[in-house]
């Protein structure tokens, strides 16, 4: 009973994941429809972040099926890479680049002018003052804003982000769920592993718990979501779920 | 259009490497550093006789050399390891065989770069007088460099995201490399005394045929090395 | 020379025949562990139904 | 409804004990039938009679080789876990007739050229392919996760079977160019029949020794499974 394609943005059915003698997911269903914004919350270790790997095409599933957009993370890798944004808990810099060198690299393999759009995107996550500067001598903090301009090059209709708060401040936090509020408006979906539900207040839609490798909980999220006008968000949601 | 991609992405890996390679540069230094310490280690082994150490000149650079490389080659992919890099580098679309052919340019140059560097300190240690055919030398050089960074990049696609890396990449490698180092060994000796036999061209043609069969094998299987 | 060779003879035998018991038997050990863990964890006989 | 990992199943056990026995009754009768049938050779005594074991073990590891490289294919190109297995289980038994092959070598070498070990091409050739699929071997040990232990392997494999050709033919040049061709000298119609009858009786022990090890593998995998089962909670 596969949907028809595109109608879901995110989807897993019953996805089991063992890494060697331990189960680390154990049949996780969910789906997020285009335009929602979803947290994953869970204790340390219950699954979460596998959970996102696979989404991720980085990890098959042992057992069950991941779908981005219809198409099998397992199967389709291409189809379902060129949608993916993915935020993992590492920022995966190269450390003797520059900032910007660091971005063109990511432009290059996209297929992306490596223009002012660069300079543009380090701009908007505040570090258009380091932009020559190797990343070696970058704070945890900045490693974050610099992966989420790499983020921001690839337009993904869909956000995977592994604990994207850890080591912004005040200003990052507001400019984290900026984007990722523009990204649900634009009528991608975004699923946020996150540990605690503070940083994201107004931004999700729903909040799903896992437990020991299973979903355990899934309910509207404590803050509703901030929205712009329904109308807006109806015509966003439309051409995004096309 | 989509080949276009590729070469772009395949010279944004090996800029990559390269410009990361550069500007750290410890790890050149000191793989070739570790050459020339092997190569002079070689010397006292084979003793002050200069006859002795000219037989054996050609066969101790080359085993320098892959000494060496072996460092190199776990090199190209700790970058990737280091801050989770690999996990963002796969999630690019695209064939992943760019992913293999960009390493290969930049490893390709790094090992030549090193090769040069332990064949002036070999000439000299070695006493060897330069033969008349060092083009075909340095063809052979260069043929076996590829025999080496060929299978030395794909075996440490492996060996360095595994556990106990320092010893299974030289595991898998070095018998693998049995017809490179004899190949590449044989030639250059015959070469440097002059090709009497008229050898040396057997083994080129094996060296090419060996290059050629493996860089096809090792980019059509890389995708099943690097997507787990 | 005669002599001598019926000892290669019969070492070269021995090898083999050490080296056949010795991995038939170790192969069956490995087995029967196996099996058992299979037991343990399925509790009935290997290969009585219930493919996964 | 999909599943990315084919499952194993655990496989009944046949009449495999049978077959071994029948298999070791195949070899003994072999081996007494071409000890009566070769009379000693002139230069070597009873020396030749070391032929008939390890000219067919060597062989039969060729035999293994080819197992691996055909099922090391298989698995990459459809992806069934138990290609992976058969491919682990011949290189295992392939690993151990290969050392079988090597020993006797320098047992036949010791008399025969005066010292355990010469370069010769053929022994030569045969240990470079024994380090090739010891490393095959320390790789499977060494990667737990199932998949990446298969796909890796299968390419170390599916490398070092294409090796063989190139190592012998480098190793028969490094030879030759310098020395006199090591070929075998021509032998009696008897010596081949005996020759023959033990590589089948050798192959009938290999066939044995791979089904069991796969056997063993397929076991352990299937009890994986059923604990994955377990541990879904019937959630199929």
């Amino acid at each position: 009973m596969v949907t028809s394609k595109s109608e879901l943005a995110i989807e897993a059915q019953g996805v089991a994941r063992r890494f060697g003698a331990r189960w680390v997911l154990r049949g996780v269903s969910l789906q997020l429809e285009p335009g929602e914004i979803v947290g994953l919350l869970g204790a340390n270790g219950s699954g979460k972040t596998t959970l996102l790997r696979i989404f991720g095409t980085l990890l098959k599933p042992t057992a069950g099926t991941a779908l981005i957009y219809g198409h099998d993370v397992a199967r389709e890798t291409d189809a379902v890479r060129s949608e993916l944004g993915f935020l993992a808990h590492t920022p995966g810099l190269y450390d003797d680049l520059t900032a910007r060198e660091n971005l063109k690299f990511g432009a290059m393999m996209l297929g992306l002018p490596a223009g002012n759009n660069l300079d543009a995107a380090l701009e908007r996550v505040g570090l258009g003052h380091v932009i020559n500067e190797r990343v070696r001598g970058f704070s945890a903090g900045m490693q974050r804003r610099l992966a989420l301009a790499r983020l921001l090059l690839r337009h993904a209709r869909v956000l995977l982000l592994d604990e994207p708060y850890s080591n912004l401040d005040t200003a990052g936090i507001a400019l984290m769920n900026e984007i990722i509020t523009e990204a649900g408006n634009a009528g991608g979906a975004a699923l946020v592993v996150l540990h605690e539900l503070a940083p994201a207040a107004g931004v999700l839609d729903r909040t799903i718990t896992i437990e020991n490798g299973r979903v355990a909980d899934s309910r509207p999220a404590p803050v509703p979501r901030l929205r712009p006008r329904t109308a807006e968000r109806a015509a966003a949601g439309a051409g995004g779920g096309r | 259009m989509a080949f276009r991609d590729d070469v772009r992405r395949i010279r944004a890996i090996a800029w990559k490497d390269l410009t990361t390679e550069r500007r750290s540069k410890a790890g050149f230094n000191s793989v070739a550093a570790l050459g020339v310490t092997i190569l002079v280690l070689f010397g006292f082994a084979l003793g002050p006789d200069a006859q002795a150490l000219r037989d054996a000149a050609a066969g101790a650079l080359w085993l320098s050399a892959l000494f060496a490389g072996v460092l190199a080659f776990n090199r190209s992919y700790q970058v990737e390891l280091e801050s989770g890099a690999l996990d963002q580098l796969l999630q690019y679309p695209g064939p992943r065989w760019v992913i293999y052919v960009g390493k290969l340019i930049a490893n390709s140059l790094f090992v030549g770069l090193m090769l040069i560097i332990v064949i002036a300190v070999g000439i000299a240690l070695f006493q060897v007088s330069i033969p008349a055919a060092w083009p075909s030398l340095l063809g052979v050089f260069a043929l076996g460099a590829v025999g080496l960074v060929v299978l030395g990049t794909f075996y440490a696609a492996m060996a360095s995201r595994s556990r106990a890396r320092e010893v299974l990449l030289p595991l898998l490698l070095f018998p693998m490399l049995v017809p490179v180092l004899l190949a590449a060994i044989s030639a250059s000796k015959a070469l440097l005394v002059g090709d009497m036999m008229h050898e040396a061209g057997a083994w080129i043609k094996l060296l090419g045929a060996y290059d050629l069969i493996f860089f096809v094998a090792t980019l059509w299987a890389f995708e099943y090395v690097i997507e787990v | 020379m005669e002599a001598s060779n019926w000892a290669y003879v019969t070492a070269a035998y021995a090898v083999t025949w050490v080296l056949v018991l010795g991995y038939m038997a170790y192969a069956r050990r490995a087995l029967q562990r196996a099996r058992a863990e299979y037991r343990r964890v399925t509790g009935h006989e290997p290969g009585e139904g219930d493919a996964v | 409804m999909t599943t990315a990992a084919p499952t194993v199943e655990a496989p009944r056990p046949a009449r495999w004990p049978v077959f071994g026995a029948v298999s070791l009754a195949a070899l003994v009768a072999t081996q007494v039938f071409s000890f009566l049938t070769s009379p000693p050779d002139q230069n070597m005594g009873q020396l030749e009679k070391i032929l008939y074991v390890h000219v067919p073990a060597a062989w039969v590891m060729f035999v293994c080789f080819a197992i691996v490289l055909v099922y090391s294919l298989r698995f990459l190109w459809k992806g069934r876990e138990d290609d992976d297995l058969l491919a682990a289980a011949a290189a295992e038994v392939g690993a151990i007739f290969n050392g079988l092959t090597l020993v006797l070598g320098m047992i036949w070498g010791k008399p025969a050229w005066g010292v355990w070990w010469v370069w010769d091409a053929r022994l030569t050739s045969t240990l470079v392919l024994f380090l090739v699929f010891v490393g095959y071997l320390a790789l499977r040990a060494f990667v737990e996760d199932p998949q990446r232990r298969g796909q890796w392997s299968a390419a170390v494999g599916i490398l070092g079977a294409l090796n063989v050709p190139i190592v012998w033919m480098s190793v028969t040049w490094w030879r030759t160019l310098h020395q006199m061709p090591s070929s075998m000298r021509s032998m009696a119609k008897i010596y081949w029949v005996g020759m023959f009858a033990n590589f089948g009786a050798f192959l009938l022990v290999m066939a044995y020794f791979i089904r069991r090890r796969y056997d063993a593998a397929c076991t352990v995998r299937a009890a994986e499974h059923a604990s994955q089962a377990a541990a879904l909670g019937g959630l199929d």
